[in-house]
């Protein structure tokens, strides 16, 4: 899913081979999400308070959590849950960020200024105080966290986007295009977003893990906990307290998360600029 | 000079828009928030324990809630502009002197953590990035990113119990001495030097393949008078610059490592605020963490004019 | 030549970081951790630390046993219609900033007391005056619990010095052994002995108090050695730290219970049997066990053991009877959806608990119910927000369940506690649209009757009564925990939470 | 004092990139390695140099003075850097520090590598500078020097260490005319006090000013050596003769009839503009008509490119207006850029863009065959991006797209300043003879004026102020 944000034109034998190890790591943790459920009967909410934080076993290969639950069923239904919420905030973030990037590129003079002063504002703003807000506003909805984080985020994209526009409308590749008479539409599609589609898949990976860390540092300080859901991020918080006790047990979130970061870095190549 | 001034002109407008912008959102969360805010404060007030009816409802004869929406947000912004933030409705201090205490407490920390991301992040990443794809190099992209997807308050438990339970060296928490200060400000440096390092390594990369820099060598300077006179500073532009956008990973940090450190920092007071619905304490504290933002990213503008001289004249 | 300039910032590093390494070993300052919060200096609110840390004293103080005995007053007795009461106060007693106690002050501070929220507003109270060296308080009808109010910590008395002209508190002089040397809210506290206290003084010379919301903070603190004394340890710390050969653990029984209170007006709640059903399906000994980490958590009662008149013997635990439960929920015409959710004339049988995370125990027992009751086809879902949800969700009529940790020994005797909570109307953390007439009367005659065999009688007959009708469905009690560090000698913990009892303390000689 | 090159060659891998060759270097004396880009020229000083990239290595035998350099471990090989060997690079204005003060970075070859306390360097960098002229860039930062001034500048810093061995690498590229022979006197000074100078470049005046020894390289393969007056008079070999011919200079007079001029495509009334606070021009009226090949020339930074794009409608004069013939489509005037890659969108492969331009001008792609063979274009270019293709073949490629659109006016920007001799002796008779074969008016702009003067009907020559930054500089200056 975050490899189809990069939009190259590249069939599989051509990416490199960087790549082809993030794009594998990325499939193998989905692949284990949604196939996992279909193999074998997994209840990631039924407890067993008699067999809590249990080693792993080969009755359970993840071993239990602090309630008894089966660890592996819920690493796969936390990994569904927070990569599809990290795409939503992912998505809520680019979007406004490309689009307003492209614009204030484009027309420059002031409305590149307007914007530009109206994102370096947001970015001053305290991220947790729009979160919270978010979350106040629709309480125990994952969406809001999520979105709300994504209110942040999106300077990041504007910035990135900005730059290379501005740099790409000045240059004679899009003079020579308008010349020989083609419109805005392909001016994008054929000049501006290639040379954004690296940059943009950069940030979106890292704007992945980002807002998983941002739901484990809510979770950390009480705010938006709704059981029995399980979320990375929270899963994180949740378990932080058996971190001696059964120390494999809170390494898993994170041995996922840094997973999907490592495979996303990969698949995007570059580091953001 | 006049693209100095044009930059604290700019920066002074972001600071005006910023407190306006925290002034609306606050106001906002007083309106729109569902949950009865006379029952928050109460509990935040007296302890959860002894919250009843009546406790409640002296809070909001307290607080006189309603009135016209307009009115009120007019007379909220005007308290605003005159600097009077008012008083904490849960520890009844006023709110200007409890935020200058904590933002005392969290510049410091926030000061110290930068300066050591800066300590570690860079010079690793400038090494990296001299001896490209080198092992160094690949062990900074790992540490880079294993750090990334580890919370700060991991990191915060494993530096406890390494450094303080384990060698002894610092006390695990709370505030006092000046050894208090190392273990969250080591918690915050590393989340932020795992960005800054490669970020310098991408820099160090670039600049070791230029032309410029292949010139310096082959008129006969030393690898290291090359790096040091050449390296250093062009490498350093971007770094500098993406410091300011690090800033917002800061602020979100500060909150988790304060209240795992137990320390009196202003995101942790941001954190209760928002909890116990203390209006004007969130206000103070959003606005006072909103300025240093600005402060901090004006001070990252000056260091880039200074680093790089081609900004003074353009 | 990199290498250099590593060298360099190394040893920077060190330079500054050895002066600190002789601070944390050697000071001789006993650091007390707690999860705590001083929000402000007010004794409404934030007074039940300064009590703890002996900074100040109320008229009434408890015994080792939890039984009332005199404070800062000598004596107290009551006229025969028992509606005016006369405390005596000690004579000598100085506050900190060397100011006498004087009948005036204490009746300044109970008058500001009663004046705010806080348990001295239960009782009927129609004047406080100053005669003599006595404090005089005239009630509107008998109320025998007045002396158990007044050792509450919002009772507490300060000097007049402490207040400014509009009644704001401004400082704390209190007249217990320790005096406040330094306070920065809300998270320290540092005090020093008070030679001239009236008692007899404490042993250790500089104490502090550090507020430390996290767990794991409190516990990594204890091994570390620079907290000498922490307070309430999570279950999960508790078992690494017994292990540790430089502390010591210490446990007691607190008059705290874990309960569910169900609203008696939601269509599902209103009948008394599926309460029960309810709270057979609740595997206590396992959420003792899972969660609390110590097995004779598991509540088979409203009353914890620490509340000696109200607990009743003979009940062994109820252990989980799924197959009553169910049995009781189908008499009731809820029968089983292929979902295997319950619904009973096209409503399904869901319920949401509210809970709140200021106790980090209670959101995880709020996921263990959840999942039990699942099994007997009731869908629970689990809101963790913030702890005043309960109280103003049972004023709007918008709660359906909350789960929340009731601590009847607010004051020594649960009486004042449980009048607030099951009185006619119900009470915010009591029964919810729920009475009993014969209970109501039960807790009416025990304000008068004296303590002894016909008052625990009195007292068994009404936890009877709850314990059947099930207003609040009993889970856990609360064991309050502390890690002790090996030099310190004479520690005990107070049932009651009201005192750290630092004055028993001293170094040991090891 | 000598260099002594024996069968030096340099390999990646196992296949060659340069074949050995010999050649000897005494005190006093010059040496040109002479042929295109691609050539090797480069690899052999690199060779010498011993900064070839990783991945190439030098085989045979250099020895210079009387130490084997190929031998020595690369810690010695740096030593010699700047103290024996010094090596003056492409396009100085990238070479130098752009943060750095332009005195400072020579004084800092005096201090750190000559090793003169901080006095005696800050003194001999004065009067070095003073010596090129440059006393009054010292305080400037190289963004703000002009592609002369930077490229004395960075003599004067490479060789403030003494080195005798000056390799000079493209010494003229991407100046113009009137700088090229200050270049030259100034590499003659460098040979003048016993030193010895290997130059390499592409532009045969060059070769003909140095005078002294000259080798013609093809291919990575010795063609030819000799005497310079020798050589570049009657060469031997083959290619040496059509090098020779590809100079402008030596193009047969044009013999084109002059032809009756029809109606005025575009006409120009008082054109004036500022930029930068100067004038470039003030004044300027001309008409332009089907057919005829107008030529502007002048120093670089004169505006040459300024006038073009204005009269094209890509900017707006200070004074004066342009006026284009009624009823012709805006599409039919088009503009042929100075650096090819640049003008294509890097990321889609050339047929995509063409059947981009077909559809949209719902054009028959039957018109493109023709095209491509009148413009020795072969069809299998199309398949691949504009990364991969020659720059020679990619400014053909930009003809044809223009010639789709039957253009009226084509605007040429500097079109062959980027490319070898030979295939600018090849591409530019074809774009005037299109021209002129389907009445399309053509603006050539070059700052070569003899290529102007045999190519061009007539021509406009523009004063300017030769202390103008370069454009390329002006734009990294600014770049945020």
């Amino acid at each position: 899913m975050i490899a189809t944000l990069s939009l190259l034109p590249s069939r599989w034998r051509a990416l490199p081979h960087a790549r082809r190890w993030g794009a594998g790591l990325l499939l193998a943790l989905l692949a284990v999400a949604w196939l996992l459920p279909l193999a074998m009967p997994l209840d990631p909410a039924r407890q067993d308070l008699m067999n809590i934080l249990a080693a792993p076993s080969l009755a359970e290969p993840l071993g239990t959590d602090h309630l008894g639950r089966s660890q592996l069923a819920r690493m796969a239904a936390a990994i569904r849950l927070s990569t599809g919420m990290a795409l939503v905030s992912v998505l809520s973030a680019a979007l406004p960020g490309v689009l307003l990037g492209v614009l204030a590129g484009w027309r420059g003079g002031w409305t590149d200024r307007a914007l530009g002063l109206v994102a370096d504002c947001v970015l001053a703003l305290p991220g947790l105080l729009l979160v919270l807000l978010l979350a106040a506003i629709a309480p125990g909805q994952f969406w809001a966290l999520y979105v709300g984080i994504a209110l942040v985020l999106w300077v990041e994209y504007f910035r990135v986007v900005r730059a290379t526009t501005r740099s790409l409308a000045a240059s004679p590749q899009l003079q020579a295009s308008r010349l020989l008479g083609f419109g805005h539409g392909y001016l994008l599609r054929r000049h501006l977003w290639p040379a954004l589609a690296p940059a943009v898949s950069t940030l979106a990976a890292f704007g992945a893990a980002n807002a998983i860390l941002a739901i484990a540092a809510l979770g950390f300080v009480s705010i938006g906990l709704e059981p029995p859901t399980a979320e990375l991020g929270l899963m994180m918080t949740e378990l932080l307290p058996y971190y001696r006790e059964a120390p494999w047990i809170i390494l898993q979130p994170i041995a996922v998360l840094f997973l999907l970061v490592l495979g996303c870095q990969l698949l995007a190549g570059r580091e953001p600029q | 000079m006049n693209r100095l001034t044009s930059l604290l002109l700019g920066r002074l407008l972001q600071a005006g828009l910023v407190a306006w912008g925290v002034g609306t959102l606050t106001f906002l969360l007083t309106r729109a928030l569902p949950g009865d805010m006379a029952y928050r404060i109460a509990a935040g007030r007296y302890g959860y324990e002894n919250v009843d009816r009546d406790a409640a409802e002296a809070v909001a004869r307290e607080l006189s809630l309603g009135g016209s929406p307009l009115g009120d947000y007019l007379y909220w912004l005007g308290d605003l502009a005159r600097l009077d933030l008012g008083h904490s409705l849960v520890s009844g201090e006023s709110v200007w002197s409890e935020v200058r205490h904590q933002l005392g407490h969290s510049l410091g920390l926030a000061l110290v953590a930068v300066l050591l991301a800066l300590l570690i992040g860079p010079p690793l990443g400038m090494l990296a990035g001299l001896r490209r794809d080198g092992w160094l190099d690949r062990a900074n992209l790992l540490g880079a990113v294993l750090l990334r997807s580890l919370p700060s308050f991991v990191i915060g438990l494993l530096l406890i119990m390494v450094f303080s339970v384990g060698l002894g060296w610092f006390p695990a928490a709370g505030h006092g001495g000046a050894a208090h200060v190392w273990l969250p400000a080591l918690a915050l440096a590393l989340g932020l030097a795992a960005v800054s390092t490669r970020v310098a390594r991408n820099a160090m990369a670039g600049v070791a393949r230029s032309p410029f820099y292949a010139f310096a060598r082959t008129k006969g300077l030393s690898s290291w008078i090359a790096f040091r006179r050449h390296g250093l500073r062009n490498a350093g532009v971007p770094v500098v610059a993406y410091l300011g956008v690090q800033l917002v990973y800061l602020i979100e940090g500060v909150v988790v490592v304060e209240s795992l450190f137990a320390w009196p920092g202003i995101g942790h007071a941001l954190v209760h605020a928002l909890v116990a619905r203390d209006v004007p304490m969130v206000q103070g504290t959003a606005l006072a963490m909103g300025l240093l933002f600005v402060a901090l990213n004006t001070l990252v503008d000056l260091t880039c004019l200074l680093i790089d001289p081609r900004r003074r004249q353009a | 030549m990199f290498v250099r300039w590593l060298r360099a910032t190394a040893l920077t590093v060190g330079l500054i970081a050895a002066p600190s390494l002789q601070a944390a070993a050697a000071d001789d300052r006993l650091d007390v951790v707690a999860p705590w919060e001083i929000n402000s200096l007010d004794p409404s609110r934030a007074g039940h630390v300064f009590l703890r840390m002996q900074v100040a004293e109320t008229l009434v103080d408890t015994d080792h046993e939890g039984r009332l005995v005199p404070g800062l007053a000598e004596r107290w007795d009551t006229s025969a219609d028992g509606r005016r009461w006369r405390f005596t106060l000690r004579d000598g007693v100085r506050f900190h900033d060397g100011s006498p106690l004087t009948a005036e002050a204490a009746v300044k501070a109970l008058r500001r007391a009663a004046a705010r929220p806080g348990m001295l507003s239960q009782a009927p109270i129609e004047a406080i005056e100053a005669d003599g060296p006595a404090v005089v308080l005239r009630l509107s009808r008998p109320y025998a619990l007045l002396p158990a109010l007044l050792a509450h910590s919002s009772t507490q008395v300060l000097a007049p010095a402490a207040f400014d002209d509009d009644g704001d508190t401004v400082a704390v002089i209190g007249t217990g052994p320790y005096a406040v040397t330094s306070l920065q809210t809300p998270q320290r506290l540092t005090v020093e002995r008070f030679d001239d206290y009236w008692g007899e003084p404490a042993s250790i010379e500089q104490a502090s108090y550090l507020a430390a919301p996290r767990g794991e903070t409190r516990a990594l603190m204890a091994q570390s050695g620079d907290a000498d004394i922490v307070f309430t340890l999570d279950p999960a710390s508790r078992l690494r730290l017994a292990r540790q050969p430089n502390l010591t653990l210490a446990t007691t029984p607190l008059p705290r219970t874990v309960t569910v209170k169900l609203n008696a007006a939601h269509p599902a709640l209103a009948d008394t049997s599926t309460r029960r059903a309810l709270s057979l399906a609740v595997n206590r000994q396992g959420i003792a066990r899972g969660v609390m980490r110590t097995p004779e958590a598991a509540a088979n009662q409203l009353f914890p053991p620490a509340l000696a008149d109200w607990h009743r013997h003979e009940p062994a635990t109820p252990a989980r009877d799924l197959a009553a439960a169910r049995a009781l929920l189908d008499d009731q015409g809820w029968t089983l959806g292929d979902d295997g959710i319950r619904t009973r004339d096209g409503r399904r049988l869901a319920l949401t608990l509210t809970t709140f995370a200021d106790r980090p125990e209670l959101p995880i027992i709020a996921t263990a119910l959840q999942d039990q009751w699942r099994e007997l086809g009731v869908e629970v879902s689990v809101n963790v927000g913030n702890a005043s949800e309960i109280p103003a969700g049972h004023h709007d009529g918008s709660l359906e369940m909350g789960l929340m940790a009731r601590n009847y020994g607010l004051v020594p005797d649960p009486l004042a506690t449980l009048r607030e909570d099951f009185g006619p109307e119900g009470g915010d953390w009591g029964a919810m649209n729920w009475s009993d007439p014969r209970l109501t009367a039960l807790l009416e005659s025990l304000t008068e009757t004296p303590p002894g065999e016909a008052r625990r009688d009195q007292a068994h007959a009404a936890a009877e009564l709850l314990d059947a009708a099930l207003p609040v469905i009993p889970v856990a009690w609360y064991q309050q925990t502390a890690a002790v560090n090996a030099r310190l000698d004479g520690f005990s913990l107070d049932p009651l939470e009201r005192s750290y009892r630092l004055t028993e303390l001293s170094w040991s000689e090891t | 004092m000598t260099l002594h090159a024996i069968d030096l060659g340099v390999r990646a891998g196992d296949d060659c990139l340069v074949a050995p060759c010999s050649f000897r270097l005494a005190a006093g004396e010059n040496l040109t390695l002479l042929g295109e880009t691609g050539a090797g020229k480069s690899l052999l000083a690199q060779a010498i140099m011993g900064t070839l990239p990783a991945g190439l290595e030098a085989h045979g035998e250099v020895r210079f003075d009387d130490r084997e350099l190929l031998g020595l471990p690369p810690g010695e090989r740096r030593k010699l850097w700047g103290r024996e060997l010094v090596l003056l690079p492409q396009e100085p204005w990238h070479a130098l520090d752009p943060l750095m003060r332009a005195g400072e970075q020579v004084r800092e070859t005096y201090r750190f590598v000559a090793g003169d306390d901080a006095n005696p360097a800050r003194e001999r960098t004065r009067r070095a500078l003073a010596r090129l002229g440059l006393d009054r860039a010292a305080r400037r930062l190289p963004g703000e020097l002009s592609g002369g001034m930077a490229q004395r500048l960075a003599f004067a810093a490479a060789t403030a260490a003494g080195g005798r061995l000056v390799i000079a690498d493209e010494p003229t590229k991407g100046l113009d005319a009137d700088r090229r022979d200050e270049v030259v006197s100034l590499l003659q000074e460098a040979q003048r006090d016993g030193g010895m100078l290997l130059t390499i470049t592409h532009d045969i005046r060059v070769a003909r000013r140095l005078g002294g020894r000259v080798m013609i390289l093809r291919d990575g393969r010795c063609v030819e050596e000799g005497d310079a007056a020798e050589v570049l008079r009657r060469p031997r070999s083959d290619f040496g003769r059509r090098l020779l011919a590809a100079d402008p200079a030596e193009w047969p007079a044009r013999d084109t009839p002059p032809r009756a001029l029809g109606e005025p495509v575009l006409r120009a009334h008082g054109l004036g503009k500022t930029l930068g606070g100067r004038a470039l021009f003030e004044g300027l009226s001309l008409a332009l008509s089907p057919g005829e090949v107008v030529g502007i020339t002048g120093p670089s930074g004169c505006g040459k490119s300024t006038l073009g794009n204005l009269l094209l409608g890509l900017g707006q004069p200070d004074r004066g207006h342009v006026e284009r013939a009624a009823g012709i489509a805006p599409h039919r005037f088009q503009k042929l850029y100075q650096d090819p890659p640049a003008a294509f969108a890097p990321h889609w492969t050339l047929g995509t863009l063409l059947d981009d331009l077909l559809r949209r001008h719902r054009l028959a792609y039957d018109r493109v065959p023709p095209l491509l063979e009148r413009l020795r274009l072969s069809p299998a270019l199309l398949s691949r991006r504009p990364g991969e293709v020659s720059g020679g073949e990619l400014q053909r490629l930009s003809l044809l797209r223009v010639l789709l659109l039957d253009p009226v006016l084509l605007f040429a920007d500097e079109p062959t300043s980027r490319l070898d001799p030979l295939t600018q002796r090849e591409i530019l008779p074809l774009m005037t003879d299109l021209a002129r074969e389907r009445d399309c008016a053509l603006l050539l702009v070059s700052h070569d004026r003899e290529l102007i003067h045999h190519s061009c009907d007539r021509t406009i020559a523009l004063a300017g102020d030769t202390s103008m930054p370069q454009p390329g500089l002006a734009a990294v200056a600014t770049a945020e």
